[in-house]
């Protein structure tokens, strides 16, 4: 079933800014806000936590580290310890660059992965766009429409206060 | 061969491409080459298993076996068998042992069972097996310039030697000098078949003076045999008998005896114009015009005669050499140093100039060399051409005198100075006949063509030093429609025997002297097969009669000062000095690429040759190294690139003969400068030396050096230690060591090379090549540094004035335990065996150069190019032919990939095999390489280091022992013997 | 990176006016038209010309690149004694040239440089680019690079236990180049997808929609998408920034772990980099200076930005010249005969001539920008920074080259002579790179937009 | 649906993957190549039913490098008084009479690249059915094993008894053990 959102278009951040946390005060449930940059102090106006993405580079990290220092001292003293310049078989010190390189190379791409699927992007999404130019010059902030039109009317009131441009009703398809 | 034939190749087509499986083997070498088959292809598409359902034939690449069509005993295919013969590389006749593979001769070996040569061989004789395979040979017989049949050929031939007037006319035989006692008696037999018949010989290098100055002093004109390991003191004058004269390998090995002989090493003094490779042996070396040899020997013996307190110097005249020879001082030492070890002693001079000779011949009998050091009984039977025969028989053929003329193994119109007249001459012979086996220079004119088997194919014998016999047997079937020269004389002699049978018969006839009483029917059989078996047999042969010395000294003395007088020491103008190099020779093998390409141990230089000018003359003419100058004798004229030789005396320029060739072959023609034209027969000898003029003609050359600095930098490279008296052992420090001792096999292979006892002779380097199918690149390639040797003998010089010290050092992959070429390698295409080996995998390689970059010995090679079958490289390896001496248990490496000396791992292999094959453990000395293989003076020892009893352990543990670049803990396994340096003699 | 600070860290921020990244305040929509124009509008002449001049360039290198497969690297000048020279100096000048952009969107961005904003996109291109180029030689360079898969340790294969030699910094290249370039490539990607996004939104025809829809994930600026990009891009720079320095160090190891004098040397991580870093701004000097005037940004890369990295480039200049001078104390104060030789060589041989151009290029051009005039003037800056191109080129040449011509048996020594396909391939790879350059000026946003966005207007 | 068909198109590139991959590792290896000869020989006749020893014919595997092929004259040591005749035997003895070597076909066909000795092997004590299969039940011979270096190293390692892992090699002290036969050396087969 198809939702209802209130969506409220700013040009200016600033009256965003307001607009949010005095819709937060009012107890307004704000379902996300949508701008062509992130505007700072957003994420406190809106509450919402710092991401965990850092740890996933941390296990992704040490996981390449593994790998890597696992395979060559495989390969180099276990399937096959051939004589190379009369270097010991175990030679750690050379492992070394290419164990930071696996650590980094996968600690990056984890965390990317894991980054593209919480925000759930991916090739050939079809995008939803509150209002045409958020990715231009529009700041759009969007509120869920429960079924009390008083607190729709509220949030109204509130986004023209702080300078909206225009608000309207939008429905999401589906 | 190192092709793999794809599914187009229809199977005779393949039978006709590869000589191989005609003679019905299994295709042998093998080659790292990319070949992506249709069926890789497909697979690569993943469709492997659709592929499997493809027809047979195209699916893989399709090789074919053909086995021999009824099984031979003694051929088994992939086994190498050896055959004991004799060298036919030169006159020196060393017995050899050849290694055929698949019933075709691949390697050269030198006869231990020789008891001239014991072992050794020279670059010459190692590279002739490339000569075998030369393309340029000629196919079959030629009359008039047309390839006919042997039949048609004979029927012309006989229909003019039969004709009237032969008997009023000359049949004369042109050869060089023949050692073959066999063919000698031939000769002679054709006296009686042909009323008028003469057998002329001469010598591109003569030494007709020395033999005439023994007719007069000892009343045989003999060349002596000399003996140089029975001499301490040895001085040679203008005579390089440990690169090129006379008998070199012989002469090499005995010196190398000599010298290596524990403390009592001998002295030798070399008095030469030129650097040779003996020069550059020598404990004491001076530098001397050639006009002055004579005044050296003069003022030597009379330095002599005044020590032994006999006859006064001045009753022979020497007192008359107003101006002093050069190197007094020297020469006193050398005298002092003769005259202390008379009996030991031995002078030996290389000049064709009779009255020096006569002065030598009487040094050694004053230093009572003769029977001791010099044998006049049992001489030396090469040499025997007479200078005045040449110039005489063109008269006469001139003057129409002669009816036939048959040229063997000579090329006198290219290595003769009055080759022109002879070339002219030819038109006024009704039947001229050569037995070359290429259209060279001089068969390129005659009527008939007949040529003669390489020696690899031909039955023979050989006496090159009176009572020394070899025998000469065939490895593989003439390749060509060629016939032994003897069986055409036979033939056209009106005789059916074949050359087999005849020396066959020879031997029982001449030499085989049944032992005494029990002469069994078959005891003649025996013989022969042990003979064949074991190549050299001592038999005894009567004494030449000599005399005490019995010469007008005085005479001699008398010209030589007159001349030396007249020369005066402030030389106005320059001399020219004909030399003999170790690659060309006398220019007999000019097409053979693996000489041609064989950078010469004194000017490291290939591809042709240069007029050598000491460095003082080089400013005065204003002249540097590649500028081309004008050399100008009164009988020719020669434009060579000038080549700056510390060393080289101040007033002479040396030049290399033997190249020029303009008909010897695709590989040879244009190489170099033909210098024979430059010196002349002056009454009745060969000179090789003249006053020339130098000017520049501002042109400048390209030459193809395979070394272009030639000072150490005062580093510690080549390292001397000067032979003291205190025979104290010094330990070896041991380096630190980082890590851990790896774990090793059973062996550690290894080599020790003993600087002192290397000539520099380059045999090792020849051997290396043919052993391990190393490419030869051509002058362009070798100009551009890409050499492919993998055992390369530089040479450093000490000082550039005329007392210049060359040093030469064999230098090869060095086998570091500590490898700094491993380490970097990506793809692990180069590691340590658990042998020691630093192993190359070519297959392995993707060609980053990195270890060649890291490598401190810059011993690696890189194939730059893909030098077999490329067009662009047209050597033997590009032709069918001449692949058929490639080595099949050695990979042929393609383009991209490194390479270098592997210790002949597949020696080591083969020994390995042996001795599991006899279920025994290996012995020292089971595996030789082919390097130590081929040295004469036994330089190179390769072995065990594990085994601390091996010869290679004991060298490398002695005082003399050194890594080179040791400091920088490379850790190798090839180890050098310092060259000893000789206390002043006092 | 003090050279890079621009806000005064002195002194009062009232009394100095802080430095203005971008001329005026335009609107945000100026911004975004501003920035699109360049990839909507018909390119210009000179643009044109560009192009053909280095498309010709490509056209070469195929054709060299073609013939040196089928014949062999003996095409190239290289011999027994020089086994290395263009092939590889090419290789490490245009890994050096990778440095900057990631150096400038990492580094930066952790040091919160705003002045990174309007030239880390075109940078961080450029980056990918010249890895792309440097990325050509080790493979091209190879005897035998139909076998190149050799150095990877892969799985299935045939041989069984044979890997690769991880001891060899060749094979650290492999795993440094790559990483490097995968990173540079994810972050470069990740920081477009909101100006994918913006474009795909202005896009009028269906198939250009159709591309940035694709290639934009479906961003549709969602606050708390934002919040957690901003993370994303911070943890990427954390990774990059030792990434970059790993990489030159790692380069450099091909050097510093042989026993060639010259190439033996300990300082040679750190003096890579800091030449890497310092080559790298020289050719996003050259590139800005090119595009900021053809595509009319002068706007948005300002005099300021300019100056900005004339500071870099004379302070990783003067590390570089400080590098020289401790190769020749230490070459002198070692002791070693091979290694005093070795500089003596460089100093007086043969190649002396490449020598003294790469200090004078290297370490006295720079030294102009001590004058504030000097780095605020186009002209002078285009120069010098061409001139450092060069100079940073004949360093890697020297060093390689005559490392390797002259060193331990004098019997070994050589000469290397350059070929006309060793020049030309070092004339076709600079074209392939601008050709890469100009075509992607034409079709992605060269500058962030939604930084600019976030710098004038947050 | 759009997620279904983005896991399937994973699922389509994994699997061409596999497959190249698979492929590319059999690049050059023919195991089960089965030409066809010149003679249909059934080595099943002779070395199966009859028992003849495979040395008999292929002699050079115990001196030499090369197995061998044996020459029509040793078919005909046994065949000159066989009484047996069928077309095949036929075209053996016309090429005997005729002395015309007869052209088969290689089924084992190692890289140029590889040195690899019969004799080693044989004297070592190798079946020959170990390399070359169940030869005494082929009509026709096929190349039974991949002839991969893998292949080859599997059997030495096992036979070369060095123990592979450093630990267990400094236990046995491989320094103070003879060579072992098998050899594990790049240079036991690459010369």
């Amino acid at each position: 079933m198809a939702e209802r959102f209130l969506v409220g278009s700013f040009g200016e951040p600033e009256g965003l800014l307001a607009a949010v946390s005095t819709l937060r005060d009012a107890g307004v449930a704000i379902h996300d806000v949508f701008a062509p940059y992130p505007v700072h102090g957003l994420d406190q106006a809106m509450g919402i936590r710092r991401s965990r993405l850092p740890w996933i580079t941390l296990l992704a990290g040490l996981g390449g580290l593994c790998f890597a220092l696992a395979f060559q001292y495989y390969t180099a003293v276990f399937d096959w310890p051939l004589d190379v310049g009369g270097k010991p078989e175990n030679s750690t010190l050379a492992f070394v660059p290419i164990c930071f390189e696996l650590t980094v190379l996968i600690g990056g791409l984890g965390t990317v992965g894991a980054f593209l699927l919480r925000a759930r992007l991916f090739p050939g999404k079809r995008e939803q766009l509150p209002v045409l130019g958020v990715t231009n010059n529009v700041f759009a902030l969007v509120t869920p429409l429960q079924g009390e039109g008083n607190e729709a009317e509220l949030a109204r009131q509130i986004m023209l206060e702080n300078g909206a441009d225009e608000v309207e009703e939008r429905e999401t398809e589906s | 061969m190192n092709r793999r034939p794809t599914c187009e190749d229809a199977a005779p087509r393949e039978a006709d491409g590869d000589p191989l499986v005609q003679i019905g083997l299994p295709t042998g070498t093998r080659s790292t080459g990319f070949e992506a088959t249709r069926r890789d292809v497909l697979s690569l598409m993943g469709f492997s298993l659709g592929a499997l359902g493809l027809g047979a034939g195209c699916r893989a690449p399709v090789q074919h076996a053909v086995p021999l069509p009824a099984a031979s005993i003694e051929m088994v295919p992939g086994v190498p068998n050896l055959y004991a013969t004799t060298c036919g590389a030169c006159s020196a006749a060393c017995g050899l042992v050849v290694k055929q593979r698949d019933g075709r001769p691949i390697k050269i070996e030198g006869n231990d069972a020789s008891p001239l040569t014991g072992g050794g061989t020279c670059a010459a004789g190692q590279a002739s097996v490339l000569s075998l395979y030369d393309d340029g040979r000629l196919r079959g017989p030629m009359w008039l310039g047309n390839a006919v049949s042997w039949a048609e050929v004979d029927r012309h031939i006989r229909s003019v030697l039969d004709a009237r007037g032969r008997d009023a006319r000359d049949v004369v035989l042109l050869s060089q000098t023949i050692t073959s006692p066999s063919t000698r008696a031939l000769i002679d037999e054709l006296r009686a078949v042909f009323p008028r018949f003469r057998h002329v010989v001469y010598d591109p290098l003569s030494l007709a003076a020395l033999r005439e100055a023994n007719r007069r002093a000892h009343g045989a004109a003999v060349v002596p045999h000399f003996l140089f390991d029975r001499a301490r003191v040895v001085v040679g004058l203008d005579a390089d008998f440990l690169g090129t004269w006379l008998a070199p390998v012989e002469h090499a090995r005995q010196w190398a005896q000599r010298r290596t002989a524990g403390t009592d090493r001998g002295f030798h003094v070399q008095v030469e114009s030129g650097v040779s490779v003996t020069g550059s042996n020598a404990d004491l070396r001076l530098a001397v015009a050639p006009s002055q040899i004579g005044a050296v020997a003069v003022a030597l013996l009379a330095a002599v005669t005044r020590r032994m307190g006999g006859d006064d110097p001045g009753s022979f005249g020497a007192a008359g050499l107003t101006q002093a020879a050069p190197h007094a001082v020297a020469i006193e030492q050398t005298a002092e140093a003769l005259v202390r070890n008379r009996g030991e002693a031995l002078v030996v001079c290389g000049s064709n100039d009779l009255p020096t000779q006569i002065v030598v011949a009487k040094l050694n009998a004053v230093l009572g060399s003769v029977d001791k050091t010099v044998d006049l009984a049992h001489p030396s039977l090469q040499r025997q051409g007479d200078d005045a025969a040449l110039p005489a028989l063109i008269d006469d053929m001139n003057r129409g005198a002669v009816h036939a003329l048959m040229v063997w193994g000579a090329n006198p119109v290219y290595d003769h100075p009055d080759g022109a007249a002879f070339r002219a001459a030819l038109n006024k012979v009704a039947l001229t006949i050569s037995f070359a086996d290429r259209r060279d220079e001089t068969s390129a004119h005659v009527h008939a063509v007949c040529p003669d088997h390489h020696f690899l194919e031909a039955w023979g014998d050989a006496e090159p030093v009176s009572g020394h016999f070899s025998l000469r047997q065939p490895l593989i079937a003439p390749l060509h429609e060629t016939r032994a020269a003897e069986e055409s004389l036979l033939a056209w002699a009106g005789r059916t025997t074949d050359h087999r049978s005849y020396v066959r018969a020879f031997w029982k006839r001449a030499l085989y002297k049944p032992a005494a009483g029990a002469a069994a029917p078959d005891a003649f059989d025996d013989f022969w097969e042990r003979t064949l078996e074991r190549g050299a047999i001592d038999l005894p042969r009567p004494p030449v009669a000599t005399h005490a010395f019995a010469a007008d000294l005085e005479e001699s003395v008398r010209e030589i000062v007159a001349r030396a007088n007249r020369a005066g020491g402030d030389h106005d103008g320059y001399e020219l000095a004909l030399q003999e190099t170790v690659g060309a020779r006398d220019g007999r093998h000019a097409n053979n690429p693996w000489l041609l390409e064989l950078p010469d141990p004194i000017t490291r230089l290939t591809w042709g040759n240069v007029a050598s000018i000491a460095p003082v003359t080089a400013t005065a003419l204003g002249v540097s190294t590649g500028d081309v100058v004008t050399l100008t004798t009164e009988t020719g004229k020669l434009e060579l690139p000038a080549f700056i030789q510390p060393g080289q005396h101040r007033h002479t320029i040396s030049v290399a003969v033997g190249y020029g060739r303009w008909a010897a072959g695709k590989a040879g023609d244009g190489v170099g400068g033909n210098a024979f034209p430059l010196a002349r027969v002056a009454n009745g000898l060969r000179t090789t030396s003249a006053r020339v003029t130098v000017t520049r003609t501002g042109r400048r050359a390209r030459l193809s050096p395979a070394q272009t600095h030639f000072s150490m930098e005062g580093r510690d490279i080549v390292q001397t230690l000067a032979l003291a008296p205190s025979e104290h052992e010094h330990e070896h420090e041991k380096l630190p060591d980082l890590w851990r001792e790896r774990l090793h096999g059973a062996h550690a292979w290894g080599m020790s090379i003993d600087l002192d006892a290397c000539t520099g002779c380059s045999a090792c380097v020849v051997a290396c090549q043919s052993e391990n199918n190393i490419p030869v690149v051509g002058a362009e390639q070798v100009r551009k540094n890409r050499i492919m040797h993998w055992l390369r003998i530089d040479r450093y010089v000490e000082g550039d004035g005329e007392d210049a010290q060359s040093l030469h050092q064999p230098m090869m992959c060095q086998h570091c335990q500590h490898a700094p070429c491993e380490t970097v390698c990506p793809v692990l295409a180069t590691t340590t065996s658990s042998e020691g080996i630093n192993q190359q995998v070519y297959n392995r390689c993707i060609g980053t150069r990195y270890c060649a970059n890291n490598c401190p010995y810059k011993v690696r090679r890189f194939n730059w190019h893909n030098y077999t079958a490329n067009d662009d490289f047209p050597y033997n390896m590009t032709s069918p032919l001449g692949r058929l001496v490639l080595n099949p248990d050695v990979t042929v490496r393609s383009r991209g990939v490194m390479e270098k000396c592997n210790l002949c791992v597949q020696r080591i292999q083969l020994g390995k095999n042996q001795a599991l094959l006899q279920r025994r453990p290996m012995a020292d000395g089971d595996v030789a390489t082919a390097c130590q293989q081929s040295c004469p003076t036994g330089a190179i020892v390769f072995g065990d280091l594990a085994d601390a009893g091996s010869r290679v352990s004991k060298l490398l543990a002695g005082r003399r022992a050194y890594r080179v670049l040791d400091d920088l803990g490379t850790r190798p396994n090839v180890g050098y013997l310092k060259r000893l340096t000789r206390e002043e003699e006092s | 990176m003090s050279a890079g600070t621009i806000e005064p860290t002195t002194g009062a921020p009232e009394t100095l006016p802080a430095t203005r990244w971008i001329e005026g305040t335009p609107s945000l929509h100026r911004i975004t038209t501003d920035i699109s124009r360049p990839m909507e509008a018909r390119p210009g002449r000179g643009w044109w010309i560009c192009f053909a001049i280095s498309s010709l360039a490509v056209l070469n290198l195929l054709g060299m690149v073609t013939y040196l497969f089928a014949k062999g690297i003996g095409i190239w000048g290289l011999n027994n004694a020089v086994g290395w020279a263009f092939d590889i100096t090419n290789f490490v000048f245009w890994i050096g040239i990778g440095h900057a952009g990631t150096l400038i969107s990492a580094i930066l961005l952790l040091f919160r440089q705003k002045w990174r904003t309007s030239i880390n996109r075109s940078a961080e291109a450029m980056t990918i680019f010249a890895v792309m180029c440097a990325g050509l030689f080790p493979l091209i360079h190879m005897g035998r690079p139909w076998d190149a898969f050799f150095i990877f340790p892969y799985f299935p294969n045939q041989r069984g236990p044979l890997w690769v030699n991880f001891r060899s910094p060749l094979v650290w290249d492999v795993f440094a180049i790559s990483t490097y370039f995968t990173i540079s490539l994810v972050f470069w990607y990740l920081g477009m997808i909101p100006d994918l996004a913006t474009l795909r939104d202005r896009a009028t025809t269906g198939i250009k929609k159709l591309v940035f829809r694709v290639l934009s994930l479906g961003w549709n600026g969602s606050q708390r998408t934002w919040s957690r990009y901003e993370i994303v891009s911070l943890v990427l720079a954390a990774l990059a920034t030792p990434l970059v320095l790993s990489v030159h160090s790692i380069v450099s190891t091909d050097f510093a772990t042989s026993l060639v004098p010259g190439w033996h040397t300990t300082i040679f991580p750190p003096y890579f980099v800091a030449g890497a870093i310092y080559s790298g701004f020289g050719m996003v000097l050259t590139l800005l200076i090119i595009t900021r005037q053809t595509m009319h940004l002068e706007r948005y890369i300002t005099t300021n930005h300019l100056e900005a990295m004339a500071k870099v480039i004379l302070l990783t200049g003067s590390l570089v010249g400080y590098a020289y001078a401790t190769e020749f104390f230490n070459a002198w104060y070692s002791g070693n005969v091979h290694e005093r030789f070795h500089f003596i060589n460089r100093a007086t041989g043969p190649y002396a001539w490449c020598f003294y151009l790469m200090v004078l290029c290297n370490v006295l051009t720079p030294q102009i920008f001590w004058w504030k005039r000097a780095r605020r003037n186009i002209p002078v800056l285009f120069v010098a920074s061409i001139l450092i191109n060069v100079g940073m080129w004949f360093e890697r040449f020297v060093i390689i080259v005559v490392g390797l011509h002259r060193n331990f048996l004098p019997s070994a020594w050589g000469m290397f002579y350059p070929t006309v396909f060793d020049v030309g391939i070092l004339v076709g790879v600079f074209g392939l790179f601008f050709t890469l350059f100009l075509l992607f000026i034409r079709a992605l946003p060269m500058i962030a937009m939604w930084e600019v966005k976030g710098v004038s207007h947050g | 649906m759009r997620t279904r068909g983005i896991v399937f198109g994973v699922v389509l590139l994994g699997a061409g993957g596999g497959l190249i991959a698979r492929g590319a590792t059999r690049i050059g290896v023919h195991q089960g190549y089965a030409p066809e000869q010149p003679i249909a020989f059934p080595h099943k006749v002779h070395a199966g039913d009859n028992q003849i020893a495979c040395l008999y014919c292929h002699s050079g595997a115990r001196t030499s490098r090369h197995a061998g092929i044996p020459s029509a004259s040793v078919c005909m040591n046994c065949h000159s008084l066989i009484e047996k005749q069928t077309t095949e035997i036929q075209r053996l003895k016309e090429a005997v009479q005729q002395r015309r070597p007869i052209v088969w076909t290689k089924v084992h066909n190692l890289p140029d690249f590889v040195y690899f000795n019969h004799s080693q092997h044989v004297v070592s004590g190798v079946a020959c059915q170990r390399c070359h299969g169940a030869v005494e039940q082929m009509d026709r011979i096929e190349q039974a094993s991949p002839l991969t270096m893998g292949w080859c190293l599997g059997c030495h390692r096992a036979e070369a008894h060095v123990p592979t892992s450093t630990f267990t090699r400094v236990a046995a002290n491989v320094r103070n053990r003879p060579t072992p036969f098998a050899g594990e050396d790049c240079t036991s087969c690459h010369y």
